[in-house]
């Protein structure tokens, strides 16, 4: 069943042109789905309109086959339901204090003191982040306070989380390492997972479906194989193949070797190098 | 710059009740103010800056070189005030004379000028105490529970918290700036200075749309309260204020029996 | 021969300049320093501030309850003129030295907010950096928070009404508002220690005359600062 | 010929531990290197050793062969010598115009007008920022203001241009479009160029050494393929391989076919499976 389901939304910033135009998506519930696009495709003004920060202009977002309500409560609700982590973790993190910051969500949907407190705990431990609960924001690494930010997310217990450039600024153990966060509260929680990346070579280890944008419009959709077979629309719009993809491409394609050019992992490849090879004996 | 902030994070009294050590701080203060004694300044300044430098980890000539910071100012005041120009021929400590007068400083002016100056380092010696032992999000924890407004705490809170995000832009930006050559010459420095403020607060100012976004979507409807540490009490710092204060007013007293 | 208080106070400023001179580098931050005045004079001085502070709260509260964006609006101003105070500007001595913003601070956002910022800033400053102190607080916002940005916010209408140019404007309102500050500061030293043998007005004439040397033309600085800042900001 | 060697290089910040700590690196003139390292391994605190922007606790910087002074004078000539792009190109643009930004290096040179003019155009059809050259710089895309930032250093004529993280934030085509960028800059104006990444995959495909840093210390240096041999050090700096090195790595040594695994581009890992499917073909 579709998690979310978005139909022909619209929404423009003040007297700007349109930055989604009629966008229609479907997000299965306990899946990751990637949003790929070029700067400015509208990937983030599609999350804060998920989330009710953002009215839209026009069309509906469905949340469980409901229309959202945009009145205050409605709006709340949907709040609670879809958590997003910012990009830059100094724009979500306000308090100096660890704790308060993960807390606050907690706070706000007015729950009892001792489920706040275990919420937050929870989520603390889960994020990995006991060690840092005692310093003060400003004293924390990138890569800690992108934790924090998500420990801050988890404790209004989402049934969606959105991340915005999850691996931005991390360095590749760091990366790996939000990645690993991602899919365990995927599993633990059943959370289901929006990311937008401009890293591609994530896309096919993590992600069930990914959608293309480009100017508020979508341009390709389906699981990440599907998306990577379309090689020239891609290009188009600002993007690649990842580099494993790419490869089998061109080893399929140009050297006509029978490997599969729809391998975009490396175990993917790995496999699809053994048939090859393996077709090549029995040829002989 | 945040060299006292990150200090108070790691004393030892980091996590004990913000309050009791709001009292001992503001007590000593108020009794270094109030004897002006050199006695009671040096005795202030001298179980503040112990107790500083044992629970704050700091050593003796890091804390010096913090106690130098107001030294410019005290100094340069203490001179103004206490040089003035006396009529020619009365008794100065030292003077010089000039025309029909002399200008120096007479033995009671000096006197004056040595119990102001114990009185105003007792009393920063007091608020180093609080600042080197008391993280800021204690004391924000504190203010809550007191009458303040709570837009006010609020207010204080974010403008803690944006203090380190806007300093670490403004030093990249003058990196950048130093790189290109831009502080070479005061025209240029004043031209490159300006416009890193102006950048700066624009910055600023666009932040606030995505800082509100990011709030609102955590259900930010005007306040920012949330959950508080928990600190561990202090009682003893309470028993500790008293002894040093009636220790300092007893000096007070025999002092003025004395002189 | 009996000097006369006028040559007390033309011999009590030229030795004060001598002095000024001397320990320029020294005179950085002209926030009066924990535990210089008596406590009567620090509560006199809280006590001037509270009906300021009554006001910009009340014109927070207000704004903030329009729009719940303002408080961060309003915070970032704070975190803004903090950093700006903690910024070491070029001078023209080749020393360094803190400009105060006040001036900037109240031609935006109006005097009356300012306060209320301005004594969150005051409490951060000697906190955080030392500069001024918990029982100087009261003078401290009184003559930076309350009186500067008055001066300067009442200068920039005034001026704009009198048909001058913003950048004209703008640097009156921060160099005048910067030196009243001092003037301020200086008055309120006077005050809490007068001179042992020409009073208040001796004392006064040895504050301001170190503050002329030090501050004019840091002052001037600050106003073109402002003006330089002014422009880009109205260029976004 | 080293342009730039660095000898027992120390540099702390205020009251902490060494963040460089007895740096030895030596960079050819007209090459590219990259800096390798997790967050916090000491290549920015390098850099700005480098322009002097920092001066050296310890240990000398030589600029082809001579030890840098840092007097003012020194300094000043060794900035211009060096020039840097930061990460963020919104912490190095301040004017309202392009125009205005890209000239300001060359106006703080005390440069003759006609002469920063013509540094200017050049610049700007270098880096092909024609277009936006009269719009106000927070107008601009990360992607543009990137670019307009490169141009600002150019304009300085340096011999040496480091970038860091040049590739952060932009989406794919951006990464290839500053890349073809520098090299085109490399070989029009014989600059030396450092860059410092997380995008391991670029390594191979851009660079002519690496340096692996961390903690303030060199851990590996060498050519990219010499880099890359060393998978376990790597990891343990919280690195990985680029995935086509990866890819390769696993065919070779878990399943023993006979590809190279030093392959770490797509064009090597194709010319290396070509080789074994050709050995292959021959042992039967």
């Amino acid at each position: 069943m579709n998690l979310i389901e978005t139909r022909g939304l619209c929404y423009s910033y003040q007297g700007e042109k349109l930055a989604l135009d009629h966008l229609d998506t479907a997000i299965p519930e306990g899946s990751i789905t990637a949003f790929l696009g070029g700067n400015g495709a509208g990937k983030s003004t599609y999350f804060l309109n998920l989330n009710g920060v953002l009215t839209p202009d026009e069309g509906t977002v469905l949340f469980r086959g409901e229309p959202v309500d945009y009145h205050k409560k409605g709006i709340a609700a949907l709040r609670r339901k879809v958590g997003i982590v910012f990009q830059d973790p100094n724009d979500q993190l306000f308090s100096a204090s660890v704790l308060k910051d993960v807390s606050y969500g907690a706070y706000n949907l007015k729950l009892p003191e001792d489920e706040v407190k275990r919420r937050v705990s929870l989520a603390v431990k889960q994020t990995g982040i006991e060690e840092y609960l005692h310093a003060p924001t400003h004293a924390l690494s990138f890569g800690q306070k992108k934790r924090v930010a998500i420990a801050g997310v988890l404790v209004m217990d989402p049934e969606v989380i959105i991340l915005d450039e999850p691996t931005a600024g991390l360095d590749p153990s760091g990366v790996s390492e939000i990645l690993n966060l991602m899919q365990k509260i995927k599993e633990e929680n059943r959370v289901t997972f929006l990311i937008a990346t401009h890293d591609i070579d994530l896309v096919p280890l993590y992600c069930d479906y990914a959608y293309v944008l480009d100017h508020g419009r979508v341009i390709l959709s389906g699981t990440p194989k599907e998306i990577f077979a379309q090689k020239e629309i891609l290009r188009q719009h600002h993007l690649r193949l990842p580099r494993i993809s790419h490869l089998m491409e061109i080893l399929s394609q140009k050297d006509h070797l029978s490997v599969s050019p729809a391998a975009s992992t490396i175990s993917q490849a790995r496999r699809t190098i053994h048939e090859m090879l393996k077709e090549e004996k029995s040829k002989r | 710059m945040n060299q006292i902030d990150s200090i108070a994070y790691h004393s030892k009294l980091a996590w004990i009740d913000p309050k009791a050590k709001l009292c001992f701080s503001l007590v000593l203060l108020c009794v270094c103010i109030g004897c002006r004694s050199i006695l009671v300044g040096a005795l202030v300044l001298l179980v503040t800056a112990g107790a500083t430098l044992f629970f704050a980890r700091l050593s003796l000539r890091r804390y010096l070189h913090f106690l130098s910071i107001p030294l410019g100012f005290l100094l340069v005041g203490t001179l103004t005030i206490f040089i003035s120009v006396y009529p020619a021929g009365e008794k100065l400590l030292a003077g010089i004379p000039i025309g029909g007068s002399q200008v120096g400083i007479s033995a009671q002016s000096f006197l004056e000028g040595l119990r102001l100056c114990a009185t105003a380092l007792g009393a920063v010696g007091c608020m180093y105490f609080l600042s080197f032992n008391t993280p800021m999000t204690g004391l924000f924890a504190l203010f809550r529970k007191s009458p303040l407004p709570e837009v006010v705490v609020s207010l204080m809170e974010l403008i803690y918290r944006y203090i380190f995000v806007l300093w670490e832009e403004a030093a990249t930006m003058k990196t950048a700036q130093n790189a290109r050559l831009g502080y070479q010459g005061i025209r240029h420095s004043i031209a490159s200075f300006g416009t890193l403020v102006g950048t700066l607060f624009f910055r600023a100012y666009q932040r606030c749309d995505r800082i509100y976004s990011a709030l609102e979507s955590r259900g930010y409807q005007g306040s920012l309260e949330a959950l508080q540490e928990e600190y561990q009490p202090g009682k003893g710092w309470y028993g500790a204020t008293f002894l040093t204060a009636a220790a300092a007013l007893g000096i007070f007293f025999l002092e003025r029996s004395v002189l | 021969m009996k000097t006369t208080t006028w040559q007390k106070l033309v011999l009590s400023a030229s030795v004060v300049l001598c002095a000024a001179v001397f320990f320029t580098p020294q005179v950085s931050a002209m926030h009066i320093m924990e535990g210089y005045l008596q406590p009567g004079w620090a509560i006199a001085w809280g006590a001037v501030c509270i009906p300021f502070l009554v006001w910009g709260f009340f014109s927070i509260s207000k704004s903030v309850k329009q729009s719940s964006k303002n408080l961060i609006l309003l915070a970032m101003c704070g975190a803004f003129a903090f950093v700006l105070s903690a910024l070491k500007i070029p001078s023209v001595s080749g020393s360094c030295s803190h400009p105060t913003g006040v001036g900037l601070g109240a031609v935006l956002f109006g005097p009356s907010a300012m306060s209320v910022i301005g004594v969150i800033i005051l409490l951060f400053q000697a906190l955080l950096l030392a500069h001024g102190g918990l029982s100087t607080l009261g003078a401290n916002t009184f003559s930076m928070a309350v009186a500067g940005p008055l001066v300067s916010f009442g200068i920039f209408k005034l001026s704009k009404k009198l048909g001058a140019s913003s950048a004209v404007a703008v640097f009156l309102a921060a160099a005048l508002g910067d030196l009243f500050t001092y003037v301020v500061t200086s008055v309120q030293l006077a005050m809490a220690h007068p001179d042992a043998t020409g009073g208040f007005l001796a004392s006064l004439a040895k504050f301001a005359g170190i503050f002329a040397v030090t501050q004019i033309p840091l002052a001037i600085c600050e106003g073109l600062l402002t003006v330089v800042v002014y422009n880009v900001l109205v260029k976004y």
